[in-house]
């Protein structure tokens, strides 16, 4: 029975859950760490229990506490959503130890598919193509890699064996940079996942990275839910995904889910999964690993489908079998993710933090934003920068485009910098409307969009804007000079009025 | 009021003439400017036209992003130019730069030292927050001076990391 | 041609037809009276013209001002949203004297349906059943509504002739009241409408009020996308509609959809337009009215055909043929709208103004929220109290209810009272769950929540909560008194403070 | 601090133990009771339980509406309620109701006049706002005094109307 679920998480992921839970009528529990307490997922949820401090590894990284907390609350069920614990065979553990149900697959399965290298091995026994690289270990020391990296030819790529989302992960160009990047690797997936081992391979040149979203039921019914293009990345980290990709045909859609199905199968899969590759110019595709939890990126599939995989991911911890079978499965239009960061493009993408003073979403037909923030939430730097996913459905692709186009320019965040400004070029760079990239594009061949080529490019308007601005600020501190006429020191107040600005 | 704003090299002279007319190299234009709600966000009706930017205040001047673009430019008044000319250019440019932690974060590395010269865009500081590893670069040549963090060190928002004379 | 927009009206419907204009590439230009200069709708469109004081009839009613506007701008076209002037036929023949596209129907067609009781008159003629009624002339004296009024029988209704909305309409109970009631029916026309003409109608009893939306081009195609259920109205004013209708079959789906085609073909009409229905008991239905334009709900229709009809209507007035043959129309799941208004449910739904100082609006799959406000917007008195529109989606009627209620909890609007407690109550009775309702079940037979009854009747947690806030305002108090402690009057301290809070 | 709070008669003896902890009715309970943003919006999360709410003062008391039900209620200190018992009810209840503008309006009609007795619910004044008439109708029996307004009249927000006695 799952009745009452604990969401081990922050965030719009979490809000995102205890939405499909209130709408299935089960009860949630929310934990929060200490800068947490007034997120939206405390707010929405039934039940909220204090975790700790801020940094992950006091709070939302304490498998201790979550038992707990599960056992005080009354909840018969975790879902871990992405990051954190999510990957965490000894989670999985741990729940199963404690008679509470993981809303994911089998501590086995995380396993098999969680060390990175072993997945690969596991799949390429079931007959599943996979890149050249350090498949059959993940806890390779130093020497041996070093070792073994002229064999599988450079450039190659170092991988966190316990991570995603780029974490951990280098681009080796030479067995000469090899050590520091190995280091610096191994140093970052220890802090993100608690796990410093790294595996190596093969970098794939102009290559399209694209992964198909999996569901398994416990009566060994495996449906795939089509594929998502995730190419658009940015050190590793996905940017933009979309679904249909646009080299996508049905001959290759056909072939590559079933061999998703197929790699799943080979580790006896439960529940939500993904399945991704690299796909190379040719249409080569290799197994690239497996993603066995939700995805970030998850909702491009339910635009498209008409299907709520977080629901279905319930219903099959459940023991329900599959509200589908593959044929039930029709790709309806076009759908497109921008992931929303607090991030400032203008400045090297560096993250931005502060406290949120307005924020406009946009909304509208065929607009979906998932996020965990309102005006008056803190940006703080202990988590990812993810502070919304905006999502469009398009009856075409060309209609998504133009429809994110309008949202992207409706959306309004005041208190930090986003990274709005670099979705709203890429959405007008001619590549990425011909549907011409690979993983590589937005870090060597995209840049901000050229003003002398933008229609866009209005300075004249700006200039306008920036010296009234001026102007006001100037009036406003004349006034308040004025009015503070009793002190000798004008500058003073000037600096104070500055202050105040900020 | 008269205003000399210059971006990317070109100049603007722009005259606040009352609440709602401006010049603007001449030529005079209805103008309709509200903030939003007392935030950074500012809507200018300009002849009919409808715009609307966030303006931030940075020590590099003000940024106006537009339309998914950012502008950058200075506003002076013609006695603040005046001063600046007479002052000269070099003065401006001689002075330190301070770098400064744009969030909290974790210093990871300092892969430069004191006396060393390093040229622009170079990376003085590695500063790990919000789960990445942030490189924080030169805005220009230099020698860097006074190092006041090392790996490990904790940082917060705005603390001076370092600086390049 | 129709390259640019200009749209005559304000609020969330601007912003609609804004968006459409945006997807299509097509330039916008917005009107706005003195208290909209900040509204979201000046501030999303190309251009913007302020047209006047805050009362309409200065300002969105004044059909010179937009023409001159349009003339100005360089519209070539002009979409007329909902109230104001979409169903003046006037304002569409001042557009076609001006050269200007007017996006909806001709103006024959607008003074045929417009005029109520003309459109009866002419529909009936065309084998349409109606409700018995002053169907054939609709600027009767009041003698002669009088006069008449026995012979149709009461109850009846007095409805103004160019009305819509519920305004100008009253019912009637007694020969006796009659009078008075004429005289408040003419008085609410004559300011809503600038017309003060009324007709008469037989109240059906225990009827559900059900509309078909129908789309139609130059060509003479015409079809329908379906039903909208709005039987759930307060006074007249429609609070909740859903598609399907729990009392539609597939078999009355297709009688009246024949009906509503024939309808509009009896005055060739061209464009959106929407044919309101009265079904009794029995199944029997009756033409009531036809709104010769886009309606306020129109969004539920979209959400289950996947048709975005703001967009339909732009081709329409290209002279492009429809995208859809009657036969592509499909409908998909359930849709549910709550029209979220500025009024207080606890205080006879007594209209609530003020400024918005923080809003929260429920995202997430299947919800969209369609408004003009933000935090910081400013509700005025001017216009009516529709601040936005909660739809949701779900693959049957029974998710589609289990999302609405759990977005309307997710919403928050802070700085004035909504309807909001009103949607949660009614998406919580029983009789809406079933199905169950007519006309008359909001404002006869519906109550706000029986406590008694109520699993969410948590009047200690609410104590708790009061005594909280009382308490902590007791200790800021103290504390101001204690600062003020120059001052000889702690109550006037307090009396500050208490002025602060507001 | 100890508070009597009523609602619909019922009355809960809440005392304010420390910053995260209430007796009621005798029951200690563990609470973490937050303003969101500064708004009258609060969080509170009783024993691992969360609540939201919004809070309002008004002349009736204290209003708290928390899914979608709304309580209102009275909240006393104890030394506040032994000056009320000892004042007696009768003289609360004999004080003047001053019928305010809930909103900006016109006023359509006014359907009583000076020295009328009304009944609870009587409509006093139809007034026109947002598009549409809105009956504002007396709270209590009693004794219509000082009409201010008649029908065309333009009224703020706040503007009494008139008083019952």
């Amino acid at each position: 029975m799952v009745t009452k679920v604990l969401i081990a998480n922050r965030g719009e992921i979490a809000i995102r859950i205890i939405r499909a839970c209130r709408e299935l009528g089960i009860e949630t529990v929310a934990v929060y760490s200490e800068v947490d307490r007034q997120a939206l997922h405390v707010r929405y949820a039934d039940k909220a229990y204090f975790l700790g401090p801020a940094p992950s590894r006091d709070s939302y990284l304490r498998i201790d506490k979550l038992i707990d907390i599960a056992r005080k609350s009354g909840a018969d069920a975790i879902h871990p959503g992405y990051g954190f614990l999510a990957e965490r065979e000894e989670f999985a553990q741990a729940c199963a130890d404690a008679g509470i149900t993981f809303i994911g697959p089998k501590p086995s399965a995380i396993a098999a598919m969680g060390d990175k290298a072993v997945a690969r091995a596991t799949v390429s026994k079931a007959g599943v193509p996979v890149v050249p690289g350090t498949e059959d270990v993940g806890n390779l020391s130093d020497n041996e890699l070093l070792a073994i990296a002229p064999k599988i030819g450079f450039p190659l790529l170092i991988k966190a064996t316990a991570g995603g989302g780029g974490k951990g992960m280098r681009e080796v160009r030479s067995l000469e940079e090899m050590p520091t990047l190995l280091a610096a690797a191994r140093r970052e997936a220890e802090a993100a996942f608690g796990d410093g081992n790294v595996y190596l391979e093969k970098l794939v040149e102009g290559a399209r990275h694209i992964e198909f979203q999996i569901l398994a039921d416990a009566y060994g019914n495996v449906i795939h839910l089509g594929e998502r293009d995730c190419s658009l990345q940015r050190r590793h980290q996905k940017l933009v995904e979309e679904t249909p990709s646009p080299i996508m045909d049905e001959d290759l859609r056909q072939r590559m889910g079933a061999v998703a199905v197929k790699a799943a199968q080979a580790v006896e899969y439960l529940n939500a999964g993904t399945i991704e590759f690299l796909v190379d110019k040719d249409k080569n595709f290799y197994f690239l690993e497996m993603n066995t939890r939700l995805q970030v990126e998850h909702p491009i599939t339910e635009m498209v489908t008409g299907i709520d995989i977080v629901k279905e991911q319930i219903r099959i911890a459940r023991g329900r079998p599959l509200s589908y079978r593959q044929e039930d499965i029709k790709l309806t239009g076009a759908s497109i993710e921008c992931r929303i960061n607090a991030e400032d493009p203008y400045n090297g993408f560096l993250p931005s933090t502060g406290r949120i003073t307005q924020m406009i979403i946009p909304t509208g037909p065929g607009v979906r934003v998932d996020t965990g923030v309102f005006a008056g939430s803190e940006i703080t730097p202990y988590y990812d920068p993810l502070i919304a996913k905006l999502i469009v459905w398009g009856e075409t692709r060309a209609q998504a485009i133009l429809r994110m186009r309008r949202a992207l320019e409706e959306y309004r965040i005041v208190g930090v910098r986003t990274n709005i400004p670099f979705h709203q070029s890429l959405m007008d760079s001619t590549r990425f409307l011909a549907g011409q990239y690979d993983t590589r594009f937005v870090e060597e061949r995209f840049a901000m969009t050229d003003p002398e080529e933008d229609k866009e490019y209005l300075p004249e308007i700006a200039a306008i804007i920036g010296t009234l601005v001026a102007h006001q600020q100037t009036q406003r501190s004349a006034q308040i000079v004025r009015r503070g006429a009793r002190d000798t020191s004008n500058w003073k107040w000037l600096g104070r009025w500055e202050r105040l600005q900020r | 009021m008269k205003y000399i704003t210059s971006i990317n090299g070109r100049e603007y002279r722009i005259e606040i003439v009352d609440e709602h007319h401006i010049l603007i190299d001449g030529r005079t234009q209805h103008v309709d400017f509200v903030s939003i709600s007392g935030q950074p966000i500012y809507s200018l009706i300009l002849d009919g036209r409808s715009y609307e930017s966030f303006v931030y205040e940075t020590e590099e001047g003000w940024q106006v992003l537009m339309r998914g673009r950012q502008y950058v430019m200075t506003v002076e008044d013609e006695r603040e130019k005046r001063l600046r000319m007479a002052g000269g250019r070099g003065a401006a440019e001689s002075n330190e730069f301070h770098l400064k932690a744009p969030m909290p974060g974790l210093v990871v590395s300092v892969p430069v030292q004191e006396g060393q010269a390093v040229t622009k865009g170079q990376v003085l500081v590695i500063l790990e927050s919000m789960k990445m590893q942030n490189e924080l670069k030169s805005p220009r040549a230099g020698t860097v001076v006074r190092v006041r963090v090392k790996p490990g060190d904790t940082v917060e928002q705005r603390q001076t990391l370092l600086s390049v004379q």
